[in-house]
């Protein structure tokens, strides 16, 4: 199977959608000639045009609200917002009224509407280009979230959003990038809203979506040095979120931790250990301990941005407190 | 005359609608709240994205006014079964896309329809309307730079009745006068008196003309009133009752009515005023015999099913 | 002591505030003559002129970004957004700029600014106009959330927020505009970060905030009917939360059901759940439990509306379940 | 001629820092991200609120370039220690309120500032700096609007570059004229060769008089670009390198210099480019020896504390 990096695999994703819906088209800032802030979709507008690779004036809200209008009417547009921090000037279009309207308008309208964002520290490029937001969307009815680990789920989770009949946040951890991993070559698509187990192990479970579960993955390697074996569950979907395999990984442990890079408080962490809570507590031998980022803004100092974002440390940390 | 003649059977139904609207939610009837248009009607007719102050304009598109009290009442008749309400009510088969709760709301949607048409080649002119309160918030402005950008088919109409809420255009509209920012994107613009209802097609069909020969968007600013309160618990304490009665001597029902008369269509009014009044009165009763909409999964139903 | 309105208090928190500092000033929609959507500023602007009770254009973002700029020179400014499904037009400006400012900036300017808005359903206003919206702000560091509950808390916490160094998001459960209660009329403060126990009970915990608070009481007084006797906690401020008096009260009866008027998923819940887990591990008897609103926008018919929002049967449903 | 060798200091100073950042950057001395001003430097001096491009202005305000350089390398000695970086810089000491990493953003905040000072009566006129691109945000309209019925005191300049990134003016501002934008608010208006520093204090000289007198905001677009990339992973397949080469014939430090030489400046030029040279090479010696700020308890400091 051809191995490509993260970043290839969702334009190849894109292109795939282009090359096989008419009613896709691409909209953002600099996604032209220049490719995006980060090269995605290079290549794409001297392929497909203009028209379909729309480049749009600095207009976060109005630009996705035009995605709106065009999903409600019979297209599907793929949105990019360059960083994820700049979607808070698009909240209102989003929560007001792309996923609000399927269901205020009794299921007369569909509004399948992808918004691809790269989200994430770990640059120094600081508090303004480095947020995870994705906490803040999990709680909006009629929005799906999704968040890729490796380049074989960006590629089919996003031509399942593409697909979805409904709007779907899809966060890019843009610190995922330059990883590189086996995607097949051929349209295919990911379900939305199935957890993946990505080890097995016995002793806890850690819990982790994006950019976090490299590092559950690197912590699991490091625990297993130390003899207790991590199974590491890849949400891949936040919203909906997979209770069944979430609540199965929690009970084969009793153990959990659940890893993000967004901050700890409000996070996406804190709807996970809830529902573990709720759905597994006879089975809980320990508290679900949360591993996020401090609850500060990212500082742009590599001293100071590492020592706010979460670490392996962390988990290890963590899990010594779980037995 | 036939068109003048249509025109004011549509807009004597907005104004049959709205009225029993006001007397059903003092009522207790309604619930919620609802912005009436009553004054505006002239400007309503027509046109396919409107604002929270919508009713005349689904009319106008050829809503079924017992579908839309139903939405109002909370019935399962309902245009959208009381989910939506006055102010998301949606009917996309009559070309309909919805009303809006969020002011400015509404604008960058019937831009991104107009964009939709113009990539489907649909030849579909979108029609978006708004107040001039509207035009102070960043979409106005983003939406509109956007469609004169990509030459999209939509005509901007902003029903300006002097008034956001309680704000004065003076003191909301730097400058005050609205039209320096369409022209501010190139746009074709033009000003109507949004109290005569044959000057607004007029001025709405030479914009439109312009629109659906590709030329790109255009602007109306239609000046009017609104009778009313902002909602209902306006006491309408930014404005005198001189100047109401000012605007209330240029009701646009009152001047095609004399206009019809003076024409000698006396006849035909007598029968629109009588067919209004009984569809009025139907559609209520079609509502108070409506049950009210059981609730089913709504969580579930926050999603669309593939 | 005077009995006030809800609503009345808040006034009277603002009239004593303009009364008492000069860098006090209000902004907003509709705030001057008119007295606000809901009349909160009614007689203000007469008072103390167009000056300081600023009306604006319909324009939220930049509204709340001038009310950044003017705080960060030196006024205290207070902004009435007109019902909380607006402030997600003014996302970008709290989010990325007033909560960050004064971290990022190292601690050389402060954003004293408090953003005040009416929350929540139950009046059929529909999808966007009905929304409680904390839960999305409750995930940003810099900035202080707070939502009284009562008369007396809503001054006291009002008039703490304006005096707060940090912009404060004041949520006003537009429901308790018509409660009355007993209210100190003199100036005072209530702190911030501070819980209060609304009501003593050994059996079980009912946690809440806003117009959650009346339902836990009320719930609370049919369970006392049935021989329970619950606790029911007050949070006040939502960020920073009183963790030693919540997990204090979890403590003690092992049992906790939280309340909210938001929607379940990503909701205040799930924040107040993970503490109290990783808390109280040890002296929890049963799961915590959520009762929130049902994730879906809320619909406009009283039928659905009140089909969607929490109810004391919620309440009483969940703690049948924890015994 | 004192003003012009001031600025010919100034604009060297900028120069000369802009290009030890990007060489650090490339030496990785430089963590992030950064936007440089290279060609720009015309524009900068004399002014108070930036954009992501905002290191010559804070340098023009009398902004360290130790401490400049010292907040981009994660230095104690850094303006905000390394918190901010580039894009987040406040020395509120200097009357530079800060950079600005969401592009329209600091146009609400430079208003907002302007209101204070308009309300505290301090005769302070703030300056907003902003790239063409941020015109077609909503927060520029939003605030110019408001600037402008409330005659707030601040200049709004437009560093026009003719690119956002990488999108040329013509595809992303409807009509093409930025001034027909501070018009539509009947907002005092002039474009300035943006090359030409003294033009450009010129003009803004004249606008900020209005301004201070109390006639309210004016605005300023100074015609420019950057010579260098947008950031620093730009491969400039935007733009032609004859189009840059013409406007490198027109690079302002080229033009001053020759001014200034033909004037018979040739010792003081000598002598500011000597103490540039020296200034800037101590500014990053001092940053090579003071340490990287050390973690402290982050999520506290997130609160500012009574
Ligand atoms: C984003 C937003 N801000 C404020 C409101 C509250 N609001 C509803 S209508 C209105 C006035 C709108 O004025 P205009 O656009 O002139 O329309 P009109 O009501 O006069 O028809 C306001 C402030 C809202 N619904 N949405
Ligand atoms: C809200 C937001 N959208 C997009 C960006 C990414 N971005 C940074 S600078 C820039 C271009 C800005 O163009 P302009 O205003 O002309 O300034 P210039 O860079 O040309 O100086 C863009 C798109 C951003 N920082 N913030
Ligand atoms: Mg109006
Ligand atoms: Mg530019």
């Amino acid at each position: 199977m051809p191995e490509l990096y993260f970043s290839e695999a969702i334009r190849q994703a894109l292109e795939q959608a282009l090359e096989h819906d008419p009613s896709v088209f691409l909209m953002g800032e600099d996604i032209g000639l220049y490719g995006g802030a980060f090269g995605i979709t290079r290549g794409l507008s001297e392929k497909y045009g203009a028209e379909r690779v729309r480049e749009t004036p600095i207009s976060e809200n109005s630009v996705v609200g035009l995605a709106v209008g065009a999903a409600m009417t019979g297209l599907r547009p793929v949105v990019e917002i360059m960083f994820m921090d700049f979607i808070l000037l698009a909240a209102d279009q989003i929560i007001n009224h792309a996923a609000k309207l399927h269901y205020i308008y009794d299921g007369q309208v569909r509004v399948p509407l992808v918004i691809r964002t790269p989200a994430g520290a770990g640059r120094g490029y600081g508090a303004s280009h480095s947020q995870n937001l994705e906490s803040l969307f999990l709680s909006v009815p009629g929005l799906k979230v999704v968040v890729p680990a490796t380049p074989a789920d960006a590629k089919g989770l996003l031509l399942a959003s593409i697909r979805d009949p409904n709007p779907v946040l899809f966060v890019e951890p843009k610190a995922l990038y330059g990883v590189k991993g086996e995607v097949p070559a051929e349209y295919y698509e990911t379900p939305l809203g199935r957890a993946r187990t990505a080890r097995q192990g016995g002793d806890l479970t850690l819990i982790a979506y994006g950019g976090g579960v490299p590092l559950a993955l690197r912590a699991a390697h490091d625990l297993a040095e130390g003899g207790l074996e991590a199974e590491v569950l890849d949400l891949r979907t936040l919203r909906p979120m997979d209770d069944e395999t979430l609540l199965a990984a929690a009970r084969k442990t009793g153990r959990c931790i659940v890893i993000e890079e967004g901050p700890l408080t409000g996070g996406v962490g804190a709807e996970v250990a809830a529902r573990v809570v709720e759905g597994a507590f006879a089975s809980l031998k320990a508290p679900v301990r949360r591993v996020a980022a401090k609850d500060s803004p990212i500082p742009s100092a590599m001293t100071l941005e590492r020592a706010v974002m979460p670490s392996v440390a962390d988990i290890l940390a963590a899990a010594d407190r779980l037995f | 005359m036939r068109p003048l003649l249509d025109a004011y059977r549509v807009m004597l139904l907005i104004r049959a609608v709205e009225e029993r609207v006001a007397a059903l939610y003092a009522d207790g009837a309604i619930f919620g709240t609802c912005h009436l248009c009553i004054g505006q009607e002239a400007v309503a007719v027509g046109v396919a994205v409107s604002s929270h102050r919508g009713h005349g304009h689904l009319l106008a598109m050829g809503g079924d006014p017992a579908r839309l009290l139903g939405e109002l009442m909370g019935r399962v008749n309902g245009y959208c079964r009381g989910r939506g309400g006055s102010q998301h009510i949606s009917v996309p088969a009559l070309g309909f896309l919805g009303t809006n709760g969020i002011t400015g709301g509404g604008i960058p949607i019937a831009t991104g329809a107009a964009l939709a048409a113009k990539m489907r080649n649909t030849g579909v002119a979108v029609v978006c309307f708004f107040g001039d309160g509207a035009t102070n918030q960043g979409t106005f402005h983003e939406s509109l730079n956007m469609a004169a950008l990509w030459r999209l088919p939509v005509l901007y109409v902003c029903e300006n009745n002097l008034y956001a809420m309680s704000e004065p255009v003076a003191r909301t509209v730097a400058g005050g006068d609205i039209l320096q920012r369409p022209r501010a994107y190139a746009m074709p613009s033009a000003r109507v008196d949004g109290m005569d209802v044959e000057a607004v097609e007029r001025a709405a069909g030479r914009l439109l003309e312009g629109v659906r020969a590709g030329h790109g968007p255009a602007f109306l600013e239609a000046m009017t009133y609104r009778f009313c309160g902002h909602s209902k618990s306006d006491r309408r304490v930014y404005r005198t009752r001189e100047e109401e009665a000012r605007w209330s001597a240029r009701d646009p029902l009152a001047t095609t009515r004399a206009r019809l008369l003076a024409a000698g269509f006396e006849p035909e009014v007598g029968r629109i005023e009588h067919d209004v009044r009984s569809q009025v009165a139907h559609a209520e009763e079609v509502c108070r015999h409506a049950s009210e909409t059981p609730p089913g999964d709504e969580a579930a139903e926050a999603f669309a099913h593939a």
